[in-house]
């Protein structure tokens, strides 16, 4: 059946459009304007049709909506959310933050090309660029990247830039280890060395020690996570920038931004480059994306000209009557210097940052330390009655958020556990012992502002009864 | 009109959103916080304080400052800017989808990953390709994805210490060889041909021994088909070279002509442009890739899409359950932490489930309709001319070109852009593809009217006959937008450049004279 | 607890800012400025704070969503919803129709006393007047009456107001007895009469010989509902309006507007006023309100002068130059006339109106006619279905979208259906037993866009079923 | 900037909405439609034919030519046009509110009934009530309830014949006088004293036999507390007349004082205005009744608000649900169809939750205080007076007189109010209420930031100023809207009134000279 009814979504799908563009073009039909397919690949109408795509014929929106209906009832939304992080968090994120971005001016524009008429959207990325610069302490933010670790691969990538030459990173084992994952991916094509600190087996702190043994003249960077993947506070951070910048290594810090509430920024660490993730900041999960990656480095031109993503900039109108916004620095960027481009990142995250800007003017100066502290209480609360049911923490270090469980004791793998858990409809934190084979039988459980005393109280309820169960 | 900037709202000790008091069983049970002195922040981040309704106000406003599709025609070309209908907004939206945790437990996002699982499907089979990942969170992402395949293609087959160049043509989008020069590639370019296609001796004079990959978008960002793209299929495999298909043009030819027909072996696809997600201002995009399972090593088993960075779904016959596999010992790696775009990815499957293949060709007809129309309502208006392919049918796009008037009285495609500005129209990409003097790349996809298309060549035409009659006034452009036209020189000047309301305070008080 | 706390709610609740207003006041604290309630009704502020109130305490954001959500879950929203009109349908909401009346611009906004800064509400709810009067194929619609039933009061009120000295409407039994009931209410304190037209038991209809020996001189109007309460075409709509203009009566029409994509407008059946409800133009149902009561008129100054409600006007600037919107004929509401006002309506669903009028642009001029014979082609399937069931229409009359199934031959009270239905995990129609006690066991099962063949179907199969488990 | 009617929009055959084909099955077995001639539709009505891309560029397009609290201050006094909170949007928009029917079986609204219970409870809390009735959609629909409820009362005692007045003041809102007419009361306005309170003679000459009720606003509408409060309940009990309190501006002194504790019987309450829901650009709202227990009959156990019309909730106990109680015997009947409007009563339920006991008492303080200071602001400034009630501090709102300036040179309230338009701000009430000539009624609520009431406050100094030294450049404005000033004589001219489209096109052929 060929399709002949006008669509909602082509305007120009009409009898009579149709036949006005087609009599201007001088042709008799659309196929015409194909002919310069070479016959050999051009697809007949009948052969398409036959594909298997959607259902294959058009549906109206009611349609599509019964059908996604019935697939979205087979996903499961845990309330409590999933005691879960690993660099996602439930989080709560107020309307407004999902009004200011659904509102069509800012979902459906542009890269701001167009300075003129793109002011508004433009001030909105300068002021997520500037809150975000205040809650680091940091000097310059870029529009964004896709994710906390593509912001570090990127920010390994250009340590290597800035100092040239140099052909070695230092990771240590406490951060994440998808993100680990994505630097090796980004930096093997350029055959330079990653290595790895270990942690800290009793507190779950970078080991200071060994990494003095391993950084070098040829070390371009080291990478510190704050709190790290244990959910522990780094208190050798400080002293892990004093290591790396005594060598003229880059000091390259990822941190969860709601954490900066009550945790030191790394400007005060004397971060060359701060990366972490905005998605704690109103963006909700999303199974993963879209997410923000957050890049941001120190004011020094030598640092500037390497830096990755979109800037803009504070300005005025020529005559020099009005403020005004345009992109800065655009000679890094691909469309003019191509294959010297201090990366090939175009589309980025915009939409999201402007989400983290409404977000974060919400929050403003004493929210954060309030939401930080609420979530501390949160955690600690946990981790205090964890003890009661037989359970411990695995790390000794101060935690903020976050922190491994171990399970060894209970005598059956976390798998059971979990099973059990999703059978009283509560979804317990993330095992870690694939990543970590050496902690066990290891999970990772998170708080968050979503996971209030009452919520906890009843996970502890539930583990109790079902440690009590399985347990040897 | 004139909206301060956040940082000058507000005041002292106002909050927009209450946090809520930790519980007192929680505050008894813990007491004071115990971060380590070196690690606790000792004041708070120098942060605007507003009330609610000011943070509504004050974003509200400059909302009205901002424009897209919504507002009106978006001609930007290459970025296919259709109109993002609301419905996948509905479902984008929704609390089953937005509050899943991406390691949440397999069987309890079933309903998503069977989403995704038919969204694979559906693109292999309109790009003509075996396998879809849908990872990358970019076109460019998905370039680098590409890419990193062709590197893994030739290190599997131990030629990567001679497969050191991707091919590119001169007409290409910037990230092309942005993205092969982060995989480590060399990068040569090879020139258009006067009727658009590439340059077919020049391209035969550079593939060689050397060569990894071919990167070319079809049609080009002129619009084009390119009409070799067989003999180019055939003598890049001939030298067991990877070609690549950027699928930010496929709203040219989606139902009619599929890039694995074609004989490429990779292809990026932009959900953000082709399948109707929103541009959000710069992002979120989603750039799956599409593989032909081309052999790589017969005897391990290994196919190209084996190589591919990124996760895939996959459907467990077994157990009946859809599952997320991680790369494999073959693959090129993780380019972001999870899964993907999940947001746009969403908008892509309602764009396709809406569709069908009917409605896709259906798009495909009436953006090539559209352009075409456009570029007639254009032709041999004084001071523009159109290059390139004369006689050629366009596809998604046309470039235009404002040398004559540049040439002859000053007036710039940038000043033409201004002018379209003031008519209350976005304007075209200008001074892209970088092959064509003051070009003006123009894409008003199958979502434009036709009245809209009329009025934008009425107004260009007008802009001309200003530009001859008093050709100072373009230069005044624009008029009618929030502000005059800015300042990007001042913007990039070391004395000027201000990235963040920090670094505006500190030159304030004389702190950035240094650089 | 005193709460101290600035609330994100009141800007000026910071110390700062208090103090300065106070300081300008001259006052001390707030509590002066209450010092002309006499103390004897003045509430202590304890007092005042142990009264029931909320939970006693101000929420977060955070904390209120948990509350709702826990409410919440005890309601059951129905896949596919019920099966129930009786005057409120489930319908189709387009996103976009959400999506505008969610732009604060238009949300928060008041009634556009200043029309210079309102012309994009005034445009809107002048476009909603203008597309509702081409459905109806009336002349004037005004921006909106509270929901159907009081737009028909109303227009009984006018009525007499037009036909002075007249003090007897005729209504018919057919039609909503809710709305009945209203115009009851409305008219009494007016010492009017209301008298019910009966209907034909057999057809559905209106007795038009009954209408006849009932209709006077003294009779100001005749109202007629279509289709009527048992879903049934009133194909006598036009004899009636005949009969009414004989005697100088007025003919009162309700329609339900999405039938009138097949169904004779109410302009051509010569109603002097048509009335309905907005509700199934994009509004949701929303428990019984906000819904959207129309009311239009034709263009006769006699009827223009006693018209209730808001009107929007066509007009230019004073310079001429540019079209432009006012509130017209505002003499006849009560900020200017007082008692003497057409109607005490000041507060009307204006938002609604503007919902309407989105979704009337949606659907165009022929997507009113294809989802009426989508509605109808689902009625009349499950119509047609039921009788495979040993199930009947109760009337005989061509119906639109809804019918009465008789329930008496099966032996057992409807509610006994109705719980088993629920069982099984739907709602079926709506028990008209009550208000018809000569119909005995009796319900009103509706059908729109929303109940597809696949749903229908499973209807047919349960009700059978149940029928065969219960039935004698 | 010109936004076409959306008539003069699209192209013949366009839809911006794809209705699903009837099921063919169903096709089959009911054959063709019909639909008996007489009542068939001939024609299709003859609405715009538009895509759904250029439906929501309309719509957005004429959003940015309006004007609510999102965009800046709207101090229409009266209105109480406070900060309406987006948590109560998210949740008033849940499917499981939006999508229950009126008509369900009560045990599946459980979660509903069981919000609307506790938002009756609280509201009789705040009003100091005893039971409130949530069914009328408006303020104005909740004062016809009450009057309604007062000829109930009179009636139900056999003394209706002789209770045939309702005594309303002077400042008193419009509904007042236009509900008692259509409860078929006679209406008796009592006039203000010098100090804003009613004017005790004056009002002690009318109240007798014939008095049904009195109807006041407490604050008054010029924002000044009855001080007679108690004494005028004595005198109208004394005479069995019943005492309704218009709660439109309840804000003024909500946690302070209650109605119910200063002698009213019934009130209504604007959910609208003091609790946070918006306007919506003119409705809809929700106004609710809340009515003392006062025995009405002993013998058979009616109390007054029996006699309320509409629905109400109660709670089983025998069955632990939550039901709906339809009007009873001596109930004056409904209102409209069904229980209310519940989106507005969801945003009031939501607001009330947040905010407790403790915050609605300081939205009241901050709400009065703002006043204040506006008022301080505003004392002395040459063009403006403040009269009535000189000395008292005010409550929600003050009510200014632009009459020197209007008889000093010609600049009235409606000048003033275009000026403020030309600054970015809403205007306040003009010409109300009726006893100030040149009113500026003016309320910012406790919503608004004192900074941008400073600001108003200057621009009210500099438009005086601007009256004094040219009195003519008022006229012209306002210039910064989307239109300049409006002629409303001609919108309203027999010759030029155009109500709809539909008489726009009949007027331009010429149709409609006989208007």
């Amino acid at each position: 059946m060929v399709e002949t009814r006008p669509h909602p979504w082509i305007p120009g799908s009409t009898e009579e459009s149709l036949k006005k563009m087609l009599d201007v073009i001088g042709v008799k039909s659309i196929t015409e304007l194909f002919n310069d397919i070479p016959r050999e690949v051009l697809l007949g109408e009948d052969e398409w049709n036959r594909l298997e795509i959607g259902v294959g014929r058009p549906l109206s929106e009611i349609e599509v909506k019964e059908i996604v209906d019935e697939k979205l009832a087979k996903n499961r939304v845990f309330n409590p959310p999933p005691f879960m992080g690993g660099g996602v968090y439930p989080h709560y994120v107020p309307p407004i933050v999902k009004y200011i971005i659904s509102r069509g001016e800012f979902l459906t524009a542009y890269t701001p090309y167009q300075a003129e008429i793109s002011q508004g959207l433009m001030q909105a990325l300068f002021e997520y660029q500037s809150m975000m610069a205040e809650l680091l302490e940091m000097d310059i933010v870029n529009a964004s990247m896709y994710d906390w670790s593509s912001s570090i691969a990127e920010a390994v990538l250009m340590a290597f830039r800035v100092r040239k030459g140099r052909r070695k990173i230092l990771l240590p084992a406490n951060m994440n280890p998808l993100h680990k994952r994505v630097v090796e991916t980004y930096v093997k094509p350029h055959g330079l060395k990653l290595e790895t600190i270990p942690y800290d087996r009793e507190l779950g702190t970078v080991d200071v020690e060994a990494l003095k043994s391993m950084i070098d003249n040829d070390t371009a960077a080291v990478y510190i996570q704050y709190p790290n993947f244990f959910g522990i506070v780094e208190d050798k951070a400080k002293a892990v920038g004093e290591i790396a910048h005594e060598k003229r290594a880059l000091l390259i810090t990822g941190v969860y931004p709601v954490s900066l509430g009550i945790l030191k920024p790394p400007g005060e660490l004397d971060a060359d480059i701060a990366v972490g993730d905005g998605q704690s900041l109103g963006l909700g999960m999303n199974y993963g994306g879209p997410h923000l990656g957050i890049f941001a480095i120190k004011y020094d031109m030598n640092l500037v000209r390497q830096m990755p993503g979109r800037i803009i900039g504070l300005t005025t109108t020529i005559d020099g009557e009005d403020k005004a916004f345009a992109m800065v620095w655009q000679a890094r960027e691909q469309h003019i210097r191509r294959e010297k481009a201090t990366s090939n990142i175009c589309t980025n995250e915009a939409l999201m940052a402007v989400a983290a800007a409404v977000y974060m003017a919400l929050l403003g100066r004493t929210g954060f330390r309030r939401l930080a502290e609420l979530i501390y209480y949160r955690a600690h609360y946990a981790a205090s009655r964890i003890s009661e049911i037989g359970l411990r923490r695995v790390f000794k270090a101060e935690f903020f958020n976050e922190f491994p469980i171990s399970f060894n004791e209970v005598g059956v793998n976390y798998s059971v556990i979990h099973e059990k858990l999703l059978e009283h409809g509560l979804h317990g934190g993330l095992y870690i012992g694939g990543h970590y084979p050496e902690l066990g039988e290891t999970a990772l459980y998170a708080f968050t502002e979503l996971h209030s005393v009452k919520a906890i109280d009843r996970l502890i309820e539930v583990l109790g009864k079902v440690i009590r169960e399985v347990g040897r | 009109n004139w909206e301060p900037l956040i940082f000058e709202l507000g005041s002292k000790g106002r909050i927009g959103f209450l946090v809520p008091e930790p519980e007192d069983v929680a505050k008894k049970r813990v007491g004071s916080i115990d971060i380590p002195p070196e690690m606790k922040r000792t004041r708070d981040p120098e942060l605007p304080e507003l009330s609610e309704v000011e943070v509504i106000r004050h974003f509200t406003n400059l909302s009205q400052a901002a424009y897209g599709v919504d507002n009106g025609p978006v001609p930007l070309g290459s970025c296919t800017m259709k109109y993002n209908p609301r419905i996948a907004w509905e479902i984008a939206g929704d609390p089953r989808i937005v509050n899943l945790h991406p390691l949440q437990d397999e069987r309890t996002v079933q309903g998503l990953l069977e989403i995704l699982y038919e969204l694979q499907k559906w693109l292999a089979n309109i790009t003509g390709m075996d396998t879809c990942i849908l990872h990358p969170a970019a076109g460019a992402h998905g370039e680098l994805a590409g890419v990193l395949t062709i590197r893994r293609y030739h290190e599997v087959k131990n030629q990567l210490d001679k497969k050191t160049d991707i091919i590119i043509p001169d007409s290409a989008h910037g990230t092309n060889p942005a993205s092969a020069a982060m995989a480590g590639f060399r990068v040569i370019e090879v020139p258009s041909a006067e009727d658009g296609n590439i340059d077919m001796d020049a391209l035969k004079s550079v593939v060689g021994e050397s060569t990894a990959g071919l990167m070319i978008t079809n049609p080009s960002t002129l619009g084009l088909f390119e009409e070799h793209i067989l003999e180019i299929a055939e003598l890049l495999h001939k030298h067991d070279a990877i070609l690549y298909y950027d699928g930010a043009n496929l709203n040219g030819i989606m139902g009619y002509a599929r890039p694995g027909d074609m004989g490429f072996d990779i292809a990026h696809l932009n959900i953000h442009k082709t399948f109707g997600a929103p541009h959000g201002g710069g992002g979120p995009g989603a750039g799956p890739i599409c593989i032909k399972d081309r052999v790589v090593d017969s005897e391990k088993n290994i196919v190209l899409s084996d190589l591919a960075p990124g996760y895939r779904v996959v459907y467990d016959e077994s157990t009946g359950l859809y599952r997320v596999r991680g790369p494999g010992e073959y693959s090129a790696g993780l380019l972001k932490a999870f899964f993907g775009n999940i947001t746009p990815l969403i908008w892509g499957y309602v764009y396709i489930l809406s569709m069908g293949p009917q409605g896709l060709r259906r798009v495909t007809e009436h953006a090539v309709l559209i352009t075409n129309y456009f570029m007639k309502l254009m032709e041999n208006v004084k001071g523009y001319n159109i290059p390139y392919g004369r006689g050629r049918f366009r596809k998604h796009e046309v470039v235009l070109s404002a040398q004559p008037m540049a040439d002859e009285v000053g007036v710039t495609a940038e000043d033409v852009a201004k002018g379209l500005l003031d008519a209350g129209f976005y304007a075209p990409t200008i001074y892209f593809p970088l092959i064509v003097k003051e070009a003006l790349m123009t894409e008003f996809t199958e979502t434009e009217t036709p009245e809209n298309v009329e009025k934008y060549a009425e107004r260009l035409k007008e802009i001309s006959k200003i530009a001859y009659s008093n050709p100072s006034e373009p230069k005044t452009w624009p008029r009618n937008t929030s502000v005059g036209r800015v300042d990007v020189l001042k913007a990039n000047h070391p004395k000027h450049v201000t990235p963040t309301w920090r670094v505006h305070v500190r030159r304030m008080r004389g702190k950035f004279s240094e650089i």
